[in-house]
């Protein structure tokens, strides 16, 4: 009842190109930027904040850049860690060595240097399908690891191979405290989302979903499946390379290649299937549910007082999550988005039932 | 022979050796990828988890070979519930979408084995000859031979489970064609559960020698993601291809090592089989031993 | 049936292509021309080589021998897009839309071709990516418009009744303004109504854009009202081309299609 | 033609147009529409007039917009050579910009003739001939084809005004020329003096069928233009502001008389896109008065009803329980003269919890369609939906436009019917005791109600609704029917009908079937066929619906039922024996679910198959589809 389809008469195309079309939703996200900006950081914890917050705006980030290249393009990607770690190491490299130049552009080639690895791996995606292409990128995930835990000269030959992030400031300010990561790693969400959400309703993103779709068709529509493909897997690692140094930079402050294992991307897999394989909005629903979990799990004992070992507890989410992966794939493929949508659907039908 | 050969050929015969495991795992990814047409990446976690059960119940101070047929029991369970939780409710879904049905089951199957039995390494003895013996001026571990052996048995096992049986018969019917098997009233559940207790039954053996070689811990599921690039290489629907590829890789990681991982840093093992995989793929897209499904326009 | 067939220069020429599938000939020896601004039609049994023919000329396949040549492409459509760079349309015997994608979305697929911004542009959404989009979307509504498509302007197009995908695709085709289109079974598994309904579309457009058309059609009744020459192939050659009256009249003709009647 | 007046600046009589001090009285009928559009424009230039979705955006223009539009269209045409006394077609659909076409027509002095969108094209060279008409304004790139099939039977059509042409670009050797090739022309421009016309002088003549089904040309006065308009706005209750929805083919009566009642009342007109996307296009209007075939408006309504039926159990409840507190309310105030305060206060409270989001949802606020009659809806859906705010006036249904206009109730019958005087028509009795009714021009009730039964409109007592039964047909002939009950002929048609309705379904290649008039006095059987048994008794047991339906064996069979069945009715017709003149399918099997088949269960021209009539059945020649194909066949 609170949504209403009367009197609502497109005038202009570009009337399409609105992000989100009905009023009624402009406002709820007006609210929810305004709570994010003023509200939360405030009443937020020093700990919410750097372990909850920060976390889950950078793993959007990542979710975006897989759900682009998963999601649109149709290309399985397990290496999504694997492009986050070269965004990392690139950056860091360059922070350490070239201190002048300002930690955005830094960030900016940790991205372009993953999308330039992501171009190289994503060249078998020209030949195989499915789960062999998912084999491939497997492939991407171990080398990499193995590359950075080895090759001691991408953290200047440290003793250890966990290394402290240079310290780092934005327009002058310097971005120590959480509140200061916190708000940085926001603008950067937003400006990301802004340009993701433009390449999937450009013909670029049409581009995409047709190879998704059907490759043959998109071959006869002039597309170049290997520029396509090969395009959709440069942005998508880009995204993962920002969220990688950042990763570094804002949240560790440190930088180790156990962060970015295996395990990194599998996580963000889960936070877009849960969340909603093909949307903007799903990158962002799948990542909160994804770092929220855990933490109530980890709550449990503390409320019910129930003597569970953190060990257990390890074991509990696994299974959880796995529990959720198959639930998501085969009742609600398309993630929790879509039960979203069908909410609104239904307010918007109210009182009637959704027709079709 | 010269010493370096010699040499060579030591690394090379370990390297088929340790193959000969890969061989294993991928076997039962070979079946349920034949039978349900589902790429199982939680096959490591089987096996995990079937060495982890198997300990388990030992450890509780039962006999070994009794335990061994709980554990069988506990894998033909697990094989009823994925049919009945996953199998029958996935039926034409994108293949992509099944894989990741996998992962999810893959995770389920670490937490519930370390929940029940604890994440800590057991060390497991089922009696396999340890130390080595010489052929010629080589030394060979008689563990990886007999664990070879064991191989041949298993295909051979399957072999004539497969050929002389009638579930066999008509695991390969629908294998050949889900369609034309249910059309000849084959029950296609009963057959992926069947089949999926061979795998599991396979994951067993597998647990087993490797928990044997290893002993019993988390880190065997990644060891298992190794037989992935072994059975893409082979050819997903192939036994003779699962194990002439995890020959190959099993040789090939080895010999890479040892020749040149050794420059570049060592411990190479761990990409270098996707790396060989991936070769194969671009020049083969099916594998080895795949056939080409061929696009209709 | 109408027998004004025009005196257009040849577009495109097929000339002695055969095409061999391991040991199967799909096509031996087949020699076409069609000429500018007519609606061609191929008919023959199932499994004649129709839709091989189709698939060689658009280079789905290559020819085993012989040669395709699309008169006044800048290069010999050797591949897919290049075909389709060159003006060359194409609609699918059992659909090959973009089952995800709504209905204008499909179309301005279409389009893509002419969409010239580049992903800096696009990424920021302002300016020429903009105009560009608007302008494009304004061409498809044309097309909406024509093919009476308002109804399922925005629904996905994988669940839409059989008969509107069908006019979807060959939307999408018109969309792309070629200068060829060719049609697989344009009108399979529709009622008369559509079948009517999906002839007038080609006529007009055959008429009104003086676009050319290469259909395989099954419903001999449509073929013989729509098109102006007609080949018949028959086991992978061609055992006759003319006119609808000089077709239906050809004795081989008649004798292929008995031979195989059931 | 009249002969030709000069023209006179309007100026003067402006002031007279709009009476806005007489309550309900507002500009007078004998007006021409241009001009009454003119006074709008000055009295509200602001405001929105039309509305109208074209190429999936919705446009709006307000009334000085229009006025100017009209004045720019005049001079266009004048530059093209309409000159008074010229006649103009019209055919199109769904476009305000024909209206526009129509007035500014009128304004030139001209004569606008509204042709049936879906006319082909030796009925267009029909109307021709009657006519002569110079110029044809096309609405779509169909009726150009129409007209440039028909050309060589209409030697005198000079012009054809393409609105929308599509992709089309042939100009067909400089017949056929777009609006804005003719703006184009210098001069276009220049602004050309009103023509003022008699009240009496002719306004529009609609193209439309007699009962015969025979196409005949009907020319109204601006007079009884303009009473009927202001007739029907009553009829509708429609107010100033109103937003009304027209989506009909111009040439439907009712639609231009939408037109000029919105016009007289100053409502918006909004048109949706096409027929397809009607429904979508309502929920977004949000409209106050809908006018549309009875089928379409039924679909609607019975489609509201099905999703709240499927809505949550709870809303279904409020639902009944405040229908039925407002027929008790109603009841009450028709017993006492007012609504029971309790009824109100509750009324109001579930208008707001209730209707308010319903009306959002359907865009319903207070939905009327003046075409709908209570007799044709489902009883209780009737009851519901005037519940609900929607009242449904009576009126007499045409099999072909499921709509005729002139029903005014007629609440008391005359004493004395004989001194009947009608707007322009004159009776009287002849020595036969029969009376003849002449007029100087054809009114709208007369002609629109050959053959049937209209009540005819006297002005005994200024407005007073008195009034005779007569059946009056188009040569003015007028003949009593006072002796005649029309509730037991009707009573007997369809127990003849549902007899046949029994015997056919009683048969087992038949699951149900409906009967709908063929407007020559026979009913068309329209048919849901049992598939499986159709696939037994066809040659080729494998054929799908769609070939099934085709086949000569079916058909025959099918033909033979209902012959079967029109004997018996002669038989035993106890009164009236109804026949079965031809039938048809539906172009889909209807499942259950899609509800059982009343007698105007919710059907529409466009899901059935072509007629067959049963006459050709008894010559065993089958399907002349089939009859032209080729010899030669495909495996």
């Amino acid at each position: 009842m609170f949504y209403r389809a009367a009197r609502r008469l497109p005038t202009s195309y570009s009337s399409q190109f609105l992000i989100i079309k009905r009023p009624e939703d402009r406002i709820l996200a007006a609210l929810a930027v305004g709570v994010a900006i003023f509200l939360l950081p405030h009443i937020a914890s020093t700990y919410a904040l750097s372990t909850l917050l920060v976390p889950f705006l950078i793993f959007s980030i990542s979710a975006i850049g897989l759900n682009l290249l998963m999601g649109y393009a149709g290309q399985a990607s397990l290496g999504s860690g694997a492009f986050m770690a070269v965004g990392a190491y690139a950056s860091y490299k360059l922070a350490t060595n070239v201190p002048h130049i300002p930690i955005v552009l830094d960030f900016f080639i940790g991205g372009v240097a993953a999308a330039a690895v992501g171009i190289v791996f994503g060249l078998p995606s020209l030949r195989m399908r499915a789960f062999y292409l998912a084999i491939a990128t497997l492939a991407v995930q171990f080398f990499i690891e193995w590359l950075f835990s080895k090759v001691s000269w991408f953290w200047n030959d440290h003793a250890s191979g966990v290394v402290s992030t240079p310290a780092f400031s934005f327009l002058g300010v310097p971005i120590d405290t959480p509140i200061k990561g916190y708000y940085f790693s926001l603008a950067v969400v937003a400006l990301m989302t802004l340009l993701a959400v433009n390449l999937t309703r450009s013909h670029i993103g049409r581009q995409w979903m047709a190879v998704r779709d059907n490759e043959t068709a998109a071959q006869l529509m002039g597309i170049s499946i290997t520029k396509a493909k090969l395009s959709a897997f440069a942005i998508s690692s880009f995204y993962c390379g920002v969220a990688g140094s950042l990763w570094a930079f804002v949240f560790l402050k440190s930088l180790g290649i156990t962060s970015y294992s295996i395990d990194t991307s599998f996580k963000i897999m889960f936070m877009i299937i849960i969340g909603g394989i093909g949307t903007i909005m799903g990158s962002f629903i799948g990542a909160a549910f994804v770092l929220i979990v855990p933490i109530l799990l980890n709550m449990i004992p503390a409320t019910m007082s129930l003597p569970l070992s953190t060990g257990v507890l390890a074991c509990l989410e696994q299974i959880i999550f796995g529990v959720f992966i198959v639930y998501f794939v085969i009742v609600e493929p398309q993630g929790i988005v879509r039960s979203v949508r069908n909410l609104h659907q239904k307010l918007v039908a109210w009182p009637l039932t959704v027709n079709r | 022979m010269s010493l370096d050969l010699q040499f060579f050929f030591e690394v090379l015969i370990s390297g088929l050796l340790t193959g000969v495991l890969y061989s294993l795992v991928a076997i039962g990814f070979v079946l349920i990828y034949k039978a349900s047409g589902v790429f199982n990446f939680a096959q490591g976690a089987m096996v995990l988890f079937a060495a982890m059960t198997l300990v388990g119940i030992s450890d509780l101070g039962v006999n070994i070979a009794v335990s061994a047929l709980l554990t069988i029991v506990v894998m033909v369970v697990l094989a009823y519930c994925v049919e009945f939780f996953i199998l029958r409710r996935i039926v034409n879904q994108s293949q992509i979408s099944l894989f990741m049905v996998t992962i999810g089951l893959s995770y389920i199957l670490l937490g519930l084995g370390q929940l029940v039995w604890g994440a800590e390494v057991h060390s497991l003895d089922v009696g396999l000859p340890v130390g080595q013996f010489v052929v010629g001026d080589m030394f060979i571990n008689q563990f990886d031979l007999s664990v070879a052996a064991i191989c041949g048995l298993i295909v051979l096992a399957l072999a004539y489970f497969f050929q002389r049986t009638r579930v066999g018969l008509s695991l390969r019917a629908v294998a050949d064609d889900h369609q034309a098997a249910i059309s000849i009233g084959v029950s296609i559940r009963n057959v992926w559960i069947i089949v999926w207790s061979v795998a599991g039954v396979v994951c067993l053996v597998t647990g087993t020698v490797w928990g044997a070689k290893l002993g019993v811990q988390p880190a065997l599921n990644l060891v298992a993601l190794k037989a992935m690039p072994v059975i893409v290489l082979g050819g997903l629907t192939s036994i003779p291809g699962a194990i002439v590829g995890g020959l190959i890789i099993g040789a090939s990681e080895k010999l890479f090592e040892v020749y040149f991982g050794s420059i570049i840093g060592g411990a190479t093992e761990s990409w270098v089989p996707y790396v060989v995989a991936i070769a194969f793929l671009l020049v083969r897209p099916a594998g080895l031993f795949g056939t080409q499904e061929l696009r209709r326009i | 049936m109408r027998n004004i067939s025009p005196t257009g220069a040849d577009t495109i020429i097929v000339d002695d292509v055969s095409l061999r599938f391991g040991g199967v000939m799909a096509l031996t020896g087949v020699s076409v021309k069609v000429r500018e601004g007519e609606i061609f039609a191929i008919i023959g049994p199932n499994g004649a080589g129709k839709t091989s023919l189709l698939n060689c000329i658009n280079g789905f396949y290559r020819p085993t021998s012989g040669s395709v040549a699309l008169v006044g492409a800048d290069k010999p459509s050797i591949s897919v897009s290049s075909a389709a760079r060159s003006g060359l349309a194409r609609t699918f015997q059992n659909l090959a839309l973009f089952r995800g994608l709504s209905t204008v979305e499909n179309l301005l697929l279409g389009r893509n071709l002419k969409m010239k911004t580049n992903l800096l542009q696009v990424a920021m959404f302002v300016g020429a990516a903009r105009r560009e989009e608007i302008e494009h979307r304004a061409a498809v509504e044309e097309i909406v418009h024509f093919l009476q498509l308002q109804a399922v302007r925005d629904e996905p197009v994988g669940q839409l009744p059989y008969g509107i995908q069908k006019r979807i695709e060959f939307g999408r085709a018109l969309a792309s303004e070629p200068r060829v289109i060719l049609l697989d079974e344009p009108m399979a598994g529709m009622n008369q109504h559509e079948k009517a309904e999906m002839s007038g579309f080609i006529r007009s457009v055959n008429d009104k854009m003086k676009v050319t058309f290469v259909l395989i059609e099954h419903d001999i009744g449509v073929v013989m009202g729509l098109s102006d020459r007609i080949a018949v192939l028959d086991h992978g050659e061609k055992i006759a081309e003319g006119t609808p009256s000089e077709v239906s009249a050809n004795p081989s003709v008649i004798s292929a299609y008995l031979g195989v009647e059931h | 033609m009249k002969p030709i007046r000069q023209p006179v600046s309007i100026a003067a009589e402006l002031p007279a147009l709009h009476r806005r001090d007489i309550p309900g009285v507002g500009i007078s009928a004998g007006v021409p529409l241009w001009q009454v559009l003119r006074a709008n424009a000055m009295e509200w230039s602001g405001s929105t007039a039309y509305r109208a979705k074209l190429r999936g955006l919705w446009k709006s223009w307000t009334w000085a917009e229009v006025e100017r539009e009209v004045v720019s269209i005049q001079g266009m045409l004048a530059q093209a050579g309409v000159r008074s006394g010229t006649m103009v077609a019209i055919a199109g659909e769904t476009d305000p910009r024909l209206y526009w076409y129509a007035l500014a027509i009128q304004r030139a002095g001209a004569l606008p003739i509204l042709v049936s969108s879906r006319i082909d094209s030796s009925e267009f060279a029909g109307v021709y001939a009657k006519a002569e008409f110079a110029f044809f304004v096309a609405g779509s790139e169909a009726q150009v084809d129409v007209a440039v099939n028909a050309r060589s039977r209409c030697p005198e059509l000079r012009l054809v005004i393409a609105l929308d042409r599509g992709l089309e670009v042939d100009d067909y050797g400089g017949l056929v020329v777009t609006e804005q090739d003719l703006r184009g022309v210098d001069g276009a421009r220049t602004r050309v003096e009103p023509w003022i016309a008699l009240q009496t002088d002719p306004a529009v003549a609609i193209s439309t069928y007699d009962e015969a089904g025979e196409n005949i040309l009907v020319v109204c006065s601006h007079a009884s233009v303009g009473k009927a308009a202001k007739e029907f706005a009553s009829l509708a209750s429609m107010k100033a502001n109103d937003e009304l929805v027209s989506f009909l083919p111009i040439s439907w009566f009712g639609d231009f008389l939408q037109f000029s009642a919105a016009l007289f009342e100053r409502a918006l007109l909004s048109s949706v896109e096409n027929s397809a996307t009607a429904v979508g296009d309502l929920q977004v209007l949000a409209p106050d008065v809908m006018l549309a075939p009875v089928s379409f408006y039924r679909k609607m309504l019975s489609r509201i009803e099905v999703n709240i039926h499927h809505s949550s159990r709870i809303i279904l409840w409020i639902y009944i329980w405040s229908n039925s507190l407002a027929a008790r309310a109603s009841a009450h105030s028709a017993k006492f003269g007012r609504a029971g305060f309790v009824h109100v206060i509750t009324a109001q409270l579930l208008d707001i919890i209730f209707r308010a989001p319903l009306r959002n949802v359907i865009g319903f606020s207070k939905l009327r369609s003046a075409f709908c009659a209570e007799g044709i809806l489902p009883p209780d859906l009737a009851a519901r939906f005037k519940s609900l705010g929607i009242d449904i006036s009576p009126i007499d249904l045409d099999p072909r436009y499921g709509g005729v206009l002139g029903s005014v109730a007629c609440p008391t019958p005359q004493s004395d019917p004989v001194d009947v005087v009608i707007e322009g028509v004159e009776l009287i009795r002849n020595s036969a005791g029969q009376a003849l009714c002449r007029s100087d021009f054809p009114a709208i009730g007369i002609v629109e109600s050959g053959g049937m039964i209209v009540p005819l409109k006297t002005n005994a007592g200024g407005w007073g609704r008195a009034s005779i039964f007569g059946k009056i047909d188009k040569t003015g002939t007028l003949e009593f029917l006072e002796d005649i009950d029309l509730e037991e002929l009707e009573d007997q048609t369809a127990a003849s009908l549902r007899a046949h309705a029994t015997r056919l379904n009683s048969e087992l290649l038949i699951r149900n079937s409906i009967f709908r008039p063929d407007g020559k006095g026979d009913w068309v059987a329209v048919i849901n066929p049992d598939v499986d048994a159709l696939r037994a008794i066809s040659p080729n047991s494998g054929s799908r619906y769609h070939e099934l339906i085709e086949q000569e064996e079916v058909i025959a069979a099918l033909a033979g039922i209902i012959r079967k069945s029109n004997l018996a009715s002669q038989k035993d017709a106890a009164g009236i024996s109804t026949q079965i003149s031809s039938f048809a399918w539906f172009a889909k099997p209807l499942s259950a679910e899609e509800g059982t088949l009343t007698r105007h269960g919710g059907l529409q021209h466009k899901q059935i198959q072509s007629l067959v009539p049963t006459s050709v059945m008894e010559t065993g020649s089958v399907n002349v589809r089939m009859a032209q194909m080729p010899r030669l066949r495909v495996a």
